[in-house]
């Protein structure tokens, strides 16, 4: 295999890890709870401005400013499920698509009325540079990323499959009237999973703030990364959508460098097509 | 010959809810269907529906292997079923959900309402055909999935627990209402652990165990048989089982 | 009869409507009414009534709008022409998208729609014939009547109001045949239709090719009052979220539905974006968002569904039991 | 007889412009077991339902221990200590047979006893413990009945609500569950029983109430009501 | 047309991508137009020769004002069409300018054409708008010809000096712009029997351009000539730095890498790329000084290249309204057609404007700048209008 194919790969895994970590919170509220949110990709864009915010103002890093996106994302996330979430679910899954939708707008505009449209962009290096060795460049920035979304994964994975916690998500997800009667109150276990998934989109996305532009519109660009992730994935699957995140990063970069850029995308939504023919579940998804 | 299932075997990964069964049906049967719960009576059921697929053996309608088809095409043929978890369709009328299963032999609307009418007339439902499904209770509710199988008009009708949730009265007039449905041709297969629905209906019980066949006859015969007691009746129902007479007629005297 | 005279009334607005408001902005808004109207009353037909959420199906719009827009850009016949064409096009697609996705469940399906649709305009992007990221233009100066290339919105206007009606009553007549009922019975329980004897698989994709068709034929009649298509305003997935959010604005699974959410989402965007758009601070969707918002969280089932709920049932169901 | 540990008066619950149930009224004694009869679209599980909060009450009053808990909702009620095994189960298809069972184990204030109770489930439903890790959604009709059965016991109520409990279960399951019940009961447990086996349910019970349209109609020991001609009429198939 | 000569305002329509992916170029434009009425509204005898400064308002109207009607077009040829008809019916505007994305200024002056109303396009370059054989249509902005004439002479200059310039690649989105520039400028160097030897072309927003960056290292052309909006442009800066790959001469088509943005975001890494631009400042006290002065005030940026263009495309216009002394429609499409506009008369570096047939400004230009310090890109070609010699190779960061 030539070198640069190495870094090729290479590139693709840390991309795919990126995918990964801004799904994460897409396959607790989407994978899991089976709550459609078109606004996902604006909660990653309103991270991202947190933590510019922050650099700006307070001359923050990525260490002051990953927290306090994750803690600024959970609050909002908290907010939308019981300013909105909790009444669209009493509809179609429709409603949540068209409540959502709206929401992504309304976020995304306010954002823009009060930034403007200007791209912006955090200061290159800022978490400490770009690797190098054996000729092999890895920046830092994406290898925190990537970590962090092994990381995240990891965390949610054992919450779900591990805690009782979880395990009392789940039932609510799967029949609210039915968690009752075990004495659990729908409500709080959305709310937390509203917090957790919308927490950790913050966190993706100040994490992606070291490494990309940042402008009102980038959800649209990173959000259907995203929901091509999560059911690659499979819904129900927190492994999945990681597994799912490190293919489409590797599969993209490849193509992207054999075949030509402006096929890579067709390449990998020809695939995941192929892939759901074979496979109706996803990769790692429940029938 | 009208149904035939030949050594039927349905495996989950390694466990085998169905083992090797086989069974034949003539024209005009009714044959019960018996077992402790888990044994796999209603997996057997879904593989001759086409529900399930089998993992191996045949399964015949009046002579033609249909193991193959689609549900939707055996209900074509004449096999017709109730599922033991109703599957109402919850956005509709009584009505409505009975005329699902007119359709099948008529393209019009109007002739399907008539038709499901008359089968509503005939479960003694036909004060409810206006109302929404999700209304009824599970009693209701499997009732109404008699009165849909019954409008495919289908020569053999699968009954899955169609009387669990019935009172001893209710069950009566159950009991009536499938000999007479018995009595107007249609050959039936039935699972209850009602064991006087099995007494009172059955020509010959099949007794499933663990997937596999452990007894089968007469009504009688089967639960009198110490295996079958032991597996499955309890001393409880087995008395009561032998003290049943089998009645003939509607109304007739009861236990 | 309550149901005629409403129908009269829908009728009767629709028909007077741009002769009363009758400047050149008012038509042309009523003709995008009634466009979007066509597209996601075409949408309501699998999206609504068979209960499979696509959101590609500007795939087919964009069959229509490619067809219309090449058949004068390519063969110098008039757009309309572009229209068969456009959709024996879509009903073909719908039949090779439709037979592998339609046996996906939920939101697979909705994820493998978007994938089609991205696929295509990505291809369609890359495509020198198809004009790339260029597009087609239509006729600008019309040679004849057929180009349908008019100054007023007037003559598309009403042009529009028709095939909606077409659309309407098409939609109508399913729902009243047994498609419609197999349809309804295969969204609550697919299990329990088949058993049934429906025909699960073949009645969604019925109802899919003729949503297909009915999508091209809006994609073909926007491309042509515009003159224009490219991949983005042709097959941008923002065009089928936004056909999805009409309908279910106004009440999927209804048949005025679609119409009602057209009728709101299309003025809201225009007027808005007229009286907010120049001064450039986003405030346009700002509103626009919040109403969709507001709508959603008050009317989850659609703004239709208001009036439907209220239906009581005809009998009383618990009399009717008494030992 | 002890103090009533539920008392309903006038109950009427609504769905929609529907009346499930007009007017129910009755009483659960501390330690019984009292049977819920009558037939199809009685009301038995509506009543059940509006207890546990699953439905709104419209009128009437319910009150636990004194408390009027009518309008509360379900899960600050079965935080009280009522249990109920729902028509159709309700279970959480998509969880394993043991998860479904520690969720029924949420209301607990004493999580230690957690394992004591699972225990004592699958000593009465062994099944259930042969099956503890598949998936609730493929188990068979009346695998799913003793887990929904099982579930309502892992939270240790003071009141257990079971509708209709014996619903597709081999009749040999049906005996033991009974020979359980009767044991609980003498342990101390209060029972609310909704049955369509009326022999059965008046066999095991202290007291019974008759449900007809709706409203409660006849109530009284269960020994008295098997010998009620009207009772013997309607439900147990005589004359 | 008398009654409307009287008026004291005369309404033009702009239409811009005020929301959307490209909301920015709309925000700059906004101020920058809001400048020019300024200008043309108020005197300004301090800009000399710049037709309309002197003195306030339109002369040839009486001195009557003009005013811009902003629409948004969304980014949509649809939106871009409802809009124009507003400005045309509604508004009753005397001319429309706009629409920035090819696409949308396709079907917005489809509209205009048909109500017979001038129509002023300033920035977009699609070959086509002009093919149309329409008769109100104007089109002040060089084109993709213009740009590829201009990168080979530059290249040619380049190589006299000395520079290596034989391997060239081609670094492009899939945009109507991305694509239709790059293969003019490939025919163009391939005319020069020097065809282009590497093609990079990509998804327009991409979220990674590792690859691609990774094909320009493995095949080390000598030229790169990028054509990427701003959100691509940042993210080839940064990836390149981070793959460490340096080309010797980085060459860039205006557009992204004009934004004021990129040169905030990524200046810094990208010092030494070369960009073309029509929009050269003066020294101080020249009238593109003063002008780049009172836009920086309003809205707080740098000019840029598309902004000037605009700018500019709006004096042709009001210019053009002055000269036909009223509002009515012929006769500023008169007056359009019959401008001749010298060099010293604009505030960009054209030639001057004059249109042809087809509406085409035939003495559109431009030149190169570079941005040597990472904060203000300076002219470097052609020589004659140079503020400082051309720096090479490359320095990135
Ligand atoms: N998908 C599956 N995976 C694993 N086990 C399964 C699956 N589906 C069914 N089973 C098991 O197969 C066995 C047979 O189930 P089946 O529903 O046929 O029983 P049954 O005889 O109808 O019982 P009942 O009388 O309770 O209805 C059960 O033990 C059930 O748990
Ligand atoms: N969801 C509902 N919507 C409307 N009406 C309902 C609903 N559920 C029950 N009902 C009505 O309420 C009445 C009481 O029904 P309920 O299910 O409580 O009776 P039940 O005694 O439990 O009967 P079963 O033996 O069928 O379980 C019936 O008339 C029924 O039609
Ligand atoms: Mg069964
Ligand atoms: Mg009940």
């Amino acid at each position: 295999m030539s070198f640069v194919l190495v870094q090729v790969i290479v590139g693709g895994l840390l991309l795919g890890a990126v995918y990964a970590l801004f799904s994460s919170g897409l396959t607790l509220v989407w994978g899991m709870m089976n709550i459609v949110n078109f606004a996902h990709g604006d909660f990653v864009m309103l991270g991202m401005y947190v933590a510019y915010v922050v650099y700006t103002l307070m001359g923050g890093g990525p260490i002051l400013g990953a927290p306090l996106a994750t803690l600024v994302l959970a609050t909002v996330g908290v907010v939308v499920y019981f300013a909105l979430i909790r009444d669209i679910m009493k509809g179609p899954m429709l409603a949540q698509i068209l409540g959502t939708f709206g929401l992504a707008l309304l976020l995304r505009y306010s954002v823009f009325w009060w930034f403007g449209a200007n791209f912006l962009s955090m200061p290159q290096n800022i978490v400490g540079g770009t690797y190098a060795f054996a000729g092999l460049r890895i920046e830092a920035s994406r290898l925190l990323a990537g970590v962090v979304a092994l990381l995240v994964t990891l965390g949610l994975h054992l919450l779900l499959t591990r805690t009782s916690l979880g395990s009392k998500m789940l039932a609510v997800a799967e029949d609210q009237t039915a968690a009752q009667l075990m004495g659990i109150r729908p409500d709080t276990m959305q709310a937390i999973a509203w917090a957790i998934a919308a927490g950790a989109t913050g966190l993706a996305g100040a994490l992606i703030a070291n490494f990309f532009y940042i402008v009102p519109t980038v959800g649209e660009t990173l959000g259907i990364v995203a929901f091509v992730t999560v059911s690659l994935g499979g819904f129900g699957s927190v492994p999945g959508a990681l597994v799912a995140g490190l293919l489409i990063g590797v599969i993209e970069s490849l193509s992207g460098y054999l075949i030509g850029a402006i096929y890579k995308d067709i390449v990998v939504y020809v695939l995941f097509l192929l892939f759901l023919w074979f496979r109706p579940q996803g990769l790692m998804g429940k029938m | 010959m009208l149904l035939e299932a030949r050594g039927i075997t349905k495996a989950f990964g390694s466990f085998k809810a169905v083992d090797d069964a086989s069974v034949t049906l003539e024209h005009s049967d009714i044959l019960g269907l018996i077992g402790p719960n888990g044994a796999g009576k209603s997996t057997f059921f879904n593989c001759l529906t086409g529900d399930l697929k089998t993992t191996s053996g045949r399964v015949l309608f009046e002579g033609r292997d249909i193991t193959d088809f689609a549900p939707e095409l055996r209900a074509g043929l004449g096999l017709a079923r109730t599922f033991q978890v109703p599957q109402t369709f919850e956005g509709m009328t009584v009505l409505e959900n009975v005329m699902i299963g007119a359709f099948l032999r008529t393209a019009h609307r109007k002739e399907a309402e008539t038709k499901a009418r008359a089968v509503l007339e005939r479960v003694g439902m036909s004060r409810l055909a206006d109302a929404p499904a999700r209304s009824l209770g599970t009693p209701g509710r499997k009732r109404l999935e008699i009165a849909r199988a019954l409008a495919t008009e289908p020569k053999v009708l699968l009954l899955d627990e169609a009387m669990a949730g019935l009172n001893a009265h209710e069950v009566k007039l159950a009991i009536d209402l499938v000999r007479d449905i018995h009595r107007s041709g249609i050959t039936l297969v039935i699972v209850e652990h009602i064991m006087e629905v099995i007494m009172s209906l059955a020509s010959r019980v099949m007794v499933f165990h663990q997937g596999k066949e452990i007894a089968r006859g007469s009504p009688r015969e089967v639960t009198s048989n110490p295996a079958v007691i032991e597996a499955y009746l309890g001393k409880r129902a087995a008395k009561a089982a032998a003290g049943h007479t089998p009645v003939e007629l509607m109304g007739g005297p009861d236990l | 009869m309550r149901r005629w005279i409403w129908l009269s009334v829908v009728v009767a607005i629709a028909i007077a409507y741009p002769l009363l408001l009758s400047s050149p902005f008012q038509q042309r808004l009523g003709a995008l009414v009634l466009l979007y109207a066509i597209a996601a009353s075409a949408w309501n037909i699998v999206g609504g009534y068979a209960g499979q959420v696509s959101v590609g199906h500007v795939v087919f719009f964009g069959c229509g709008a490619y067809a219309a827009m090449g058949s004068y850009a390519k063969f110098g016949l008039s757009p309309l022409f572009g229209i068969p064409g456009g959709i024996v096009i879509a009903v073909g697609l719908a039949a090779i998208i439709g037979v592998p996705t339609l046996r996906l469940s939920g939101h697979y399906f909705s994820m493998a729609t978007i994938a089609v649709a991205e696929t295509m305009r990505l291809i369609v992007t890359n495509t020198d014939w198809l004009g790339a990221a260029v597009g087609l233009s239509g006729p600008t100066v019309p040679r004849n009547i057929f180009d349908l290339s008019f100054l007023s919105s007037l003559p598309y206007y009403y042009l529009f109001l028709v095939i909606l009606a077409i659309t309407l009553f098409v939609t109508w007549w399913m729902t009243n045949s047994r498609m419609g009922f197999y349809l309804r019975a295969i969204k609550d329980s697919e299990r329990a239709a088949r058993s049934l004897g429906a025909p699960a698989s073949r009645t969604k994709l019925y109802a899919y090719m003729l949503s297909a068709a009915f999508t091209s034929v809006a994609g073909a009649l926007y491309a042509m009052m515009f003159g224009f298509v490219d991949p983005e305003s042709g097959l941008g997935i923002l065009i089928s979220v936004k056909i999805l959010i009409m309908a279910a604005l106004g009440g999927a699974g209804l048949l005025f539905g679609p119409l009602v959410g057209a009728a709101i989402l299309v003025p809201l965007e225009e007027i808005s974006n007229s009286w907010l758009g120049g001064k450039g601070a986003g405030l346009t969707f700002v509103l626009y968002g919040a109403i969709i918002v507001l709508i959603a969280r008050f009317q989850p089932g659609g703004l239709l569904s208001l009036f439907t709920r209220r239906r009581k049932p005809s009998a009383d169901p618990g009399a009717s039991h008494a030992p | 007889m002890s103090g009533a540990l539920l008392r309903i008066e006038h109950l009427e619950v609504r769905y929609g412009d529907l009346i499930g149930v007009s007017d129910v009224s009755l009483e659960v004694p501390e330690g019984s077991v009292v049977a819920l009869l009558g037939s199809n679209g009685g009301g038995k599980t509506t009543t059940l339902n509006a207890i546990a909060g699953l439905i709104p009450v419209h009128s009437g009053t319910i009150s636990f221990r004194g408390e009027d808990i009518a309008g509360q909702k379900a899960f600050a009620i079965v935080r009280k200590g009522l249990a109920l095994s729902p028509e159709g189960w309700r279970l959480f298809v998509q969880q394993s047979v043991e998860n479904n069972l520690m969720l029924g184990a949420t209301p607990l204030h004493d999580k230690s006893r957690q394992a004591a109770l699972l225990e004592r489930v699958y000593e009465i439903f062994p099944r259930l413990k042969e099956r503890r890790n598949q998936r609730a959604g493929t188990m068979s009709g009346g695998e799913r009945q003793m887990l929904a059965v099982g579930r309502a016991l892992m939270s240790d109520p003071k009141l257990l609500m079971l509708d209709e409990p014996s619903l597709g279960l081999a009749p040999a399951v049906v005996e033991s569950m009974y020979e359980t019940f009767g044991r609980l009961h003498r342990e101390g447990l209060t029972i609310l029983l909704a049955e369509q086996s009326i022999e059965l349910a008046l066999e095991v019970s202290d007291f019974a109430t008759v449900l007809q349209v709706g409203k409660s109609v006849l109530s009284g020991t269960a020994a008295a009501l098997a010998e009620d001609p009207q009772v013997q009429k309607a439900y147990l198939g005589a004359g | 047309a008398g009654a409307r000569a009287e008026d004291k305002v005369v309404k033009i329509g702009v239409i811009l991508p005020m929301s959307g992916g490209t909301a920015s170029i709309g925000a700059h434009a906004k101020a920058a137009l809001e400048v020019a009425m300024d200008i043309i509204n108020n005197a300004h005898p301090e800009l000399g020769n710049l037709p309309l400064a002197k003195n306030a308002g339109l002369a040839g109207l009486g001195g009557a004002k003009i005013e811009a009607v902003f629409a948004d077009n969304q980014g949509n040829p649809a939106t871009g069409q409802n809009q124009a008809l507003r400005l045309i019916t509604e508004d009753k505007v005397a001319a429309v300018f706009g629409s920035y994305q090819s696409g949308v200024t396709l079907t917005s002056s489809a509209i205009a054409e048909k109500y017979g109303i001038p129509f002023l396009n300033s920035e977009s370059v699609a070959a086509n708008l002009t093919e149309r054989g329409f008769k109100w249509f104007f089109r002040t902005t060089p084109i993709a010809t213009d740009f590829a004439k201009i990168y080979v002479d530059f290249l040619a200059d380049m190589k006299a000096t000395g520079a290596k310039t034989d391997a060239i690649a081609l670094v492009h989105d899939n945009t109507e712009y991305g694509t239709s520039v790059a293969n003019t400028i490939s025919t163009a160097f391939k005319e020069k029997g020097q065809p282009v030897a590497l093609d990079v072309a990509y998804a327009v927003n991409a979220t990674d351009v590792q690859g691609q960056v990774l094909q320009l290292k493995d095949r080390k052309p000598d030229v790169i000539i990028m054509i990427s909006y701003t959100s691509d442009a940042i993210l080839f800066a940064k990836t390149m730095q981070s793959l460490d790959y340096k080309p010797a001469i980085l060459l860039a088509d205006d557009a992204g890498y004009s934004d004021p943005s990129f040169i905030k975001a990524v200046g810094k890494i990208s010092q030494g790329v070369f960009n073309r631009s029509s929009w050269v400042v003066g020294p101080p006290g020249s009238a593109s000084a003063v002008i780049a002065d009172m836009y920086k005030k309003k809205s707080g940026e740098e000019m840029d290249d598309t902004v000037a263009r605009q700018m500019q495309g709006f004096f042709v216009l009001a210019d053009a309204i002055d000269r036909a002394g009223a509002t009515d429609p012929a006769k500023v499409q008169a007056a359009l057609k019959a401008t001749e506009l010298k060099a010293d008369q604009l505030m960009i570096g054209y030639r001057g404007v004059k249109f042809d047939d087809k509406g085409q400004n035939i003495l559109a230009s431009g030149a190169i700048i570079q941005l040597q310090d990472g904060e203000n890109y300076v002219s470097v070609w052609p020589k004659a209008n140079a503020e400082k010699p051309p720096v090479l190779p490359y320095k990135g960061w």
